[in-house]
């Protein structure tokens, strides 16, 4: 006892010093690998993004609005190809640049070029060359067809400051190597990039001249500390003991429980868009018929892991769209946890002379938890149907590399769809048109020429509510030919400390846009 | 019969090999204790993380599964990995050392050179590597600690192998002109005997060990198998409320091991007093 | 009886062991005179080095003296504390084999010094603290000995390891650290058992010139009658525990009286350090038999030998004897 | 003994030319395509296409390796997948984490283990002796990642005296980067503060990666001093009348040390590999952590590059401990 109060006593005294500054919070999520806009393209990196760097449109709120941000408005021609974006006047980047066409020009034609982040959303119907500038202020982009998800998938691109990257550039790199452990933007805060260490930390100062003003926000965050913390039960311990303000934004029902116990910590919960899904390679024996896929699909305990694994606090979706976006059908029921069902598939698949008897693989993100939970009632339900499932433990890097071809794809494996971008294409359009096979978002190998037909009239029509009966249609489709097990769609759950307000999420980045957050003390 | 009695008076090496005798046991007959050995990996999910009780003395898991079952059915798995492991390295390691010890020349230093490779770099380290690129599994887990402990068979053998060429018999042997398999199987083998059931008994609780920390990294034994290392690394997560989850499973490791380590120290003073502990 | 140096009288000594209560040491019975080198002679396991450690005031670990004294100048060798002061002090020590005494990973010159250290020097300052001066005098002093047990070059030698010398210069340093505190006799343990024969030599006409020349008297313990003859002026002999015969060396080479001794002799070893020439085997000390205990290996044995301890008797030319047979002898 | 350090020093590198090309093959072979990790999520296979034609990785094995052994001559160590930055930089930034840590548990595992082993060996078979004998060997057969966990459940969120991860306080400003080691740094430019949390951050993966060899150099320094408590050399020393104190110290304990500071090499080898495991557990920002997320995320050039930086490590270990061995046994000098 007596050695503990002198330990107390020496930290408190030395804590003393300490005092945190007016305002700065230490947000608990991961860094993404990797701090170039247009090569990193993960969930993480939106935290980067968003704080770091403006794109000419930017998500806010929840259900996202598409806000005009950088671009102070834009104009498209009627046939839906020539867009012009005009930049809002007197913008300037972190070091006093003034923000022209000319960045945006270049920070296009780098993403384009640099093929790699998030051009694959682009390059279809982007050329480099089609990006011009037209006067100081006004960009323009001439599409090779009409895409109707193009201004939906503008916010992704980070607009950078072209002079800075050029003089890092390094044999053509186009300045990769810098930019990767270096900020070149506007953002509302500004990377200390000597506090920049991969998988340990990275600090942000606020940007007192952030083009958008500090108005709104009465008592903003000046300085922003990001640890990497890699376990979820000691991001949820620092958080009740007040080391950080922030968990992240997945914390599951026995997590949530802790936190709510206590005083200096609350859970903030918003509906996302991230559904949960179990993918089967639909070019795989057993899994190419459409009796076997729905067999699997009723013998999944969804009210078991929904309701007792994670609490009821996640929503049942039953389909290849969140629920709470535009282009789902109000018919479709989906599938339940249904055994007598599950078995009637089954015995036609097998009357059909589908040959159900090897061992299946399952593979799993070993460090992610409820993956290894969904794959072990998965493996429950198929037992009792005297089917054999094996769990593969696996990284996102090696089964995402895996999903290149039809042979070396698994027959199941487990993994989230998140908002990269606000439109169905995100989701249905990138998960089931054949001509992404080959991409992880693709890798059920579904092919169904009248849903491909839908797909593709979607992305072309400009009209929305146009686009959400095509959706529609090909979603009936898919869910008819049980393509996958869609499981849920994310609540987003995140310990958060008392200090902060006015925390505002967004499906896209997950509310880690520090710019809208006060701090009160 | 005089090293048995020698043995039998060595208290801590008689608890060693009850251990072991014990966990054997448990591996071969796991229905001794666990009621329902195919059901192991089965749960009632409403019963997930209930503290230790007389029904489920260690609790249960996040998914409601039994913890003590499966610590017991980890003694299974554990048992095998280190068996396979240790008899795989021996297979290689031991005749590589025969070989490198008796001949001389371009063989003998190519094969100890290539055993320097291998202990260049922490067991580990290599071993985490191989399992990876292997694709994660028990039997990556297990090809890859075996890839990297066999070069400490080769290493005790050499020496022993050397030292016993060195000897005056084996000069007799070749005067009378047995062949060189021969004077290796009959007469180096037997002398090196010893030392190398030694290594075997500490190696069996090194990769115990070592496969925990696969297990737990997530490139060792994948679920529902009930492995210890696995077990700690899943409940882990659930600390400190639920602490039982992720500490009965380490003490397992710790009395499995310590068997093999105490009958490990007791083999060695019988067949080498040199390191005699008293 | 007052004017010896060393006297053991009547020495009985047991150790309880594992296996029981083991009787190492029986009436053991000598004394040394100022300046004379005193020969012990005895096969291994007779108990020598048990009765070494004893003198030296280091009994085996749970022995227990059942009577009898040691003294040293009539000082008690058996009260720990006594014996600390005068062990390495005055009773310097000679070990049986250099290869192993030396702790290899000191110099030997540190280790030499340490022993002047703790014991000093007869004409150092009284109350003296071990400073630098002191140990330049120790230093001075034991550069002496060396040059007198001829090491070449010894102020070098000083700074040099064990194994950078042979054996029978080892043996030469130890001889030094035994005579460098000036004591006034030495204990030596075989000291040329471990070495080769040449240097056997050597070593035995330095330590007899040494002895002379430092008028130091010596405890000289050997196996080896050889050894006996070339240096000693008295002999001792010791069978299983128990002093048989003592005489002076020409009395007993020319003339052994108890039949161990003549059968010890006849053996006449080099090498060996066990006696192949006398059948049977010494009596386990755990089950001695009673009475004589060279009895069932002794050719002459009667049944008065089994019935009771001979004791050491005085004959009149200053011999002493334990054997029932005396009479035949005399 | 110059002429020794630079004979061992050079055969060094045949031995990681070998361990580079082993750990090159196996990643080469195995089916995971670097490409594809550094492509990141939403690549499209033309992108994974080019980026492995810009990595040669098309080319014949023998010339990739070439090519990574030029590059590596020249310090470049290539890109990491993970952090998009240099390797060399990478490691750099998270080796004095590590060297820090296992240099901390190497003292500690030496101070207490030949404190605890030769007092054991002093007083023999007396209470002490078993409860270091039982301790040890308990120790021994304790999974240090499991360790770990249970200080921290106990330490950090049962009693809540001991920090749970890091190397400081999560947003607390790490000494100006001199040596890297935070005690250090600390220390030099008189920040207490910062030197008493790195200190309290310290005491857990310390403790952890030290166990073992608190256990292994207590067992062989505890059989090493009864050894030389019973060699001949003590007899004598004690004949000739050394005091009992004297023996002990220096003169058996000086001998006994031979044997434990050939064991500490050794043991490097298993606190870095204790250290992969407890980094992770302690978020401890070093080499194991990196290196376990290297291998996850595929991270090739990254894997390559810790592997070599830890054999060399290894490497020079063992040359020190021989050099150690040599100042403490003067037969071993003069083989050198």
């Amino acid at each position: 006892m007596k050695f503990r109060q002198f330990l107390l006593a020496a930290t408190t005294c030395l804590a003393g010093s300490m005092v945190h500054a007016q305002s700065t919070i230490v947000w608990g999520e991961s860094t993404p690998k990797g701090l170039d806009p247009h090569v990193v393209y993960d969930v993480p990196m939106q935290l980067f993004m968003l704080n770091a760097y403006d794109g000419l449109y930017r998500y806010v709120g929840n259900p996202p609005e598409l806000t005009a941000w950088l671009a102070d408005s834009h104009t498209v021609s009627e046939d839906g190809l020539t867009w012009d974006f005009t930049l809002k006047p007197g913008i300037t980047f972190t070091d006093g640049t003034p923000m022209t066409a000319d960045d945006v020009v270049y920070s296009f034609q780098r993403l384009l070029e640099l093929g790699q982040g998030p051009s694959g959303g682009l390059t279809p119907v982007l050329q480099p060359e089609n990006v011009s500038k037209v006067d100081d202020l006004t960009t323009r982009f001439v599409l090779d067809k009409p895409y109707a998800p193009f201004l939906a998938v503008i916010p992704l691109v980070s607009i950078l400051n072209s002079k800075v990257v050029m003089e890092h550039e390094v044999d053509g790199d186009k300045g990769t190597a810098w930019l990767a452990s270096h900020q070149a933007g506007s953002g509302a805060y500004i990377l200390d990039p000597e506090t920049y260490k991969p998988l340990e930390n990275v600090d942000f100062a606020r940007n007192e001249n952030h083009f958008y003003g500090w108005d709104d926000n009465p008592n903003p965050v000046d300085v922003v500390h990001v640890p990497t913390i890699s376990e979820n039960s000691t991001r949820i311990l620092s958080l009740l003991r007040g080391d950080i303000d922030s968990t992240d934004g997945y914390l599951g029902a026995d997590h949530t429980a802790q936190i709510e116990g206590s005083d200096n910590a609350h859970v903030q919960r918003d509906e996302s868009m991230r559904i949960m899904v179990i993918r089967m390679n639909n070019q795989k024996a057993p899994f190419d018929n459409v009796d076997f896929r729905k067999c699997i699909s009723y013998a999944f305990n969804y009210s078991g892991f929904i309701d007792v694994i994670l609490g009821g606090q996640v929503a049942r979706n039953v389909g290849p769209l969140p629920g709470n976006l535009w282009g789902v059908p109000e018919d479709v029921a989906g599938y339940s946890f249904d055994m007598d069902k599950a078995k009637e598939h089954c015995d036609a698949a097998r009357e059909a002379g589908v040959e159900m008897d090897r061992d299946m693989k399952i593979h799993i993100q070993a460090h992610l938890d409820q993956t290894t939970q969904v794959a072990q009632l998965m493996q429950q339900g198929m037992d009792e149907l005297g089917l054999s499932l094996e769990i593969v433990g696996d990284t996102w890097a090696n089964v995402t590399s895996s999903t290149a071809s039809v042979d070396t794809t698994p027959d199941m494996w487990i993994h989230w769809v998140s908002t990269y971008f606000v439109d169905p294409e995100n989701w249905i359009g990138q998960m089931y048109d054949s001509q992404f096979h080959g991409t992880w978002k693709a890798s059920s190998w579904y092919t169904n020429p009248e849903v491909d037909t839908l797909l593709r009239q979607a992305r072309e029509e400009t009209e929305q509510a146009a686009r959400a009966e095509l959706y529609k249609d090909a979603y009936r489709i898919i869910v008819d030919e049980a393509a996958d097990v869609w499981i849920y769609n994310t609540v987003a759950q995140r310990g958060l400390s008392n200090r902060i307000e006015n925390f505002k999420f967004s499906p896209v980045g997950s509310g880690a846009d520090f710019r809208w957050i006060s701090v009160s003390d | 019969m005089l090293m048995l009695k020698k043995f039998l008076r060595d208290v801590p090496a008689v608890l060693g090999l009850l251990i072991v005798v014990i966990a054997v046991i448990l591996a071969l007959f796991p229905g001794l204790l666990v009621d329902n050995v195919d059901r192991v990996n089965r749960g009632d999910i409403l019963q997930r993380l209930k503290p230790p009780s007389p029904d489920l003395p260690f609790g249960s898991d996040d998914l409601g599964r039994n913890i003590f079952d499966r610590v017991v059915m980890g003694t299974r798995s554990a048992l095998t990995i280190s068996t396979l492991v240790v008899s795989l390295s021996m297979i290689v390691g031991v005749p590589l050392g025969l070989i490198a010890g008796y001949r001389s020349g371009w063989v003998s230093s190519a094969i100890m050179r290539v055993t320097d490779v291998f202990l260049a770099v922490p067991q580990l380290i290599l071993a985490i590597a191989i399992a990876q690129i292997l694709g994660r599994g028990a039997t990556s887990a297990m090809i890859a600690l075996a890839v990297t402990y066999w070069p400490f068979f080769t290493r005790t053998v050499y020496a022993e192998t050397q030292k016993i060429r060195a000897s005056l018999f084996v000069e007799a042997l070749e005067g009378y002109g047995a062949s060189t398999t021969r004077i290796m199987l009959f007469h180096i083998l037997p002398n090196v005997a010893a030392p190398v059931i030694v290594r075997a008994t500490v190696g069996m609780g090194f990769v115990i060990l070592t496969a925990a920390v696969l297990g737990f990294l997530g490139v060792g034994a994948v679920p529902p198998a009930p492995d210890w290392g696995l077990q700690i690394s899943e409940g882990r997560k659930y600390l400190p409320v639920h602490w039982w989850y992720a500490t009965f499973p380490g003490l397992a490791i710790l009395f499995l091991v310590l068997g093999f380590n105490l009958l490990g120290d007791g083999l060695r003073d019988l067949v080498d007093p040199r390191l005699r502990r008293s | 009886m007052s004017d010896d140096i060393l006297s053991v009288r009547d020495l009985k000594l047991s150790v309880k062991g594992d296996a029981g209560l083991a009787q190492i040491l029986d009436h053991v019975d000598f004394a040394v005179k100022p300046g004379e080198v005193m020969g012990l002679v005895g096969e291994s396991g007779c108990g020598k080095s048990t009765l070494i450690r004893t003198i030296l005031g280091l009994p085996p670990k749970g022995a227990r003296i059942d009577s009898g004294t040691v003294a040293f100048r009539g000082r008690n060798l058996l009260d720990p504390k006594e014996a600390q002061q005068i062990r390495g002090r005055e009773i310097g020590f000679i070990p049986q084999d250099p290869f192993q005494a030396f702790n290899p990973v000191f110099t030997v010159g540190a280790q030499i010094l340490e022993i002047l250290r703790w014991s000093g020097l007869p004409d150092d300052p009284k109350g003296a603290r071990y400073d630098k001066s002191l140990r330049a005098r120790h230093k001075a002093r034991l550069i002496e000995v060396l040059r007198a047990v001829q090491i070449p070059d010894p102020e070098e030698a000083l700074d040099r390891y064990p194994h950078q010398f042979s054996g029978g210069q080892r043996q030469r340093i130890l001889i030094a650290g035994a005579l460098a505190t000036r004591p006034s006799l030495i204990l030596a343990d075989e000291p040329t058992t471990a070495l080769d024969v040449t240097t056997q030599m050597q070593i035995l006409r330095l330590l007899r010139e040494l002895a002379a020349d430092y008028n130091v008297a010596m405890l000289f313990v050997t196996h080896d009658f050889g050894v006996v003859a070339q240096i000693c002026d008295r002999v001792s002999v010791m069978y299983a525990g128990q002093t048989v015969e003592t005489g002076t060396t020409p009395q007993i080479i020319d003339g052994p009286r108890h039949p161990y001794t003549g059968m010890l002799m006849a053996c006449h070893p080099e090498r060996s350090t066990e006696i192949t020439g006398i059948p049977g085997q010494v009596s386990s000390p755990l089950t001695p038999p009673p009475g004589c205990r060279f009895a069932p290996r002794c050719p002459r044995a009667t049944e008065a030998c089994t019935s009771a301890r001979p004791g050491l008797l005085n004959s009149r030319d200053g011999r002493q004897l334990a054997c029932v047979h005396e009479e035949e002898f005399a | 003994m110059l002429l020794f350090l630079i004979r061992r020093l050079i055969l060094i590198i045949p031995v990681l030319l070998g361990l580079l090309l082993l750990t090159f093959l196996m990643l080469r072979l195995g089916g995971n395509d670097p490409a594809a990790a550094i492509a990141g999520d939403n690549a499209t296979p033309e992108m994974i296409e080019r980026i492995r034609e810009d990595l040669g990785l098309n080319d014949p094995l023998p010339v990739q390796f070439w090519d990574y052994l030029v590059r590596a001559a020249h310090g470049d160590f290539g890109v990491s997948a993970y952090s998009q930055r240099p390797v060399g930089i990478d490691i750099l930034d998270r080796l004095p984490a590590t060297l820090e840590l296992t240099i901390v548990a190497l003292v500690l595992a030496s101070v207490l283990g030949i404190t605890f082993g030769a007092l054991a060996g002093i007083w023999r078979n007396s209470i002490f002796d078993h409860t270091v004998r039982v301790v040890s060997v308990a120790g021994l057969a304790t999974a240090s990642f499991w360790f770990a966990i249970m200080l921290q459940l106990v330490f950090s969120m049962g009693l809540e005296i001991l920090p749970l991860r890091g190397r400081l306080p999560t947003g607390w400003t790490p000494p100006p980067d001199i040596t890297g080691l935070y005690l250090v740094d600390s220390l030099v430019t008189g920040q207490f503060a910062t030197f008493w949390y790195a200190f309290l951050h310290l005491v857990m993966p310390a403790v952890t990666i030290s166990l073992g060899g608190i256990a292994t150099i207590a067992r062989f320094t505890r059989s090493a001093v009864v050894a030389a408590m019973h060699s001949e050399y003590a007899a004598y020393e004690q004949a000739v009348g050394y005091p009992r104190r004297r023996i002990l110290m220096p003169y058996v304990l000086r001998n006994s040390l031979v044997t434990p500071v050939t064991q500490i090499g050794l043991l490097f080898g298993a606190f870095v590999s204790s250290a992969v495991a407890v980094e992770s557990v302690f978020d401890w920002p070093g080499l194991g952590s990196y290196l376990v997320e290297a291998i996850f995320t595929s991270d090739f050039n990254a894997v390559l590059a810790v592997t070599l930086v830890i054999g060399a490590i290894y490497g020079v270990v063992n040359i020190l401990v021989d050099m150690t061995q040599g100042l403490l046994d003067p037969r071993v000098a003069e083989t050198m």
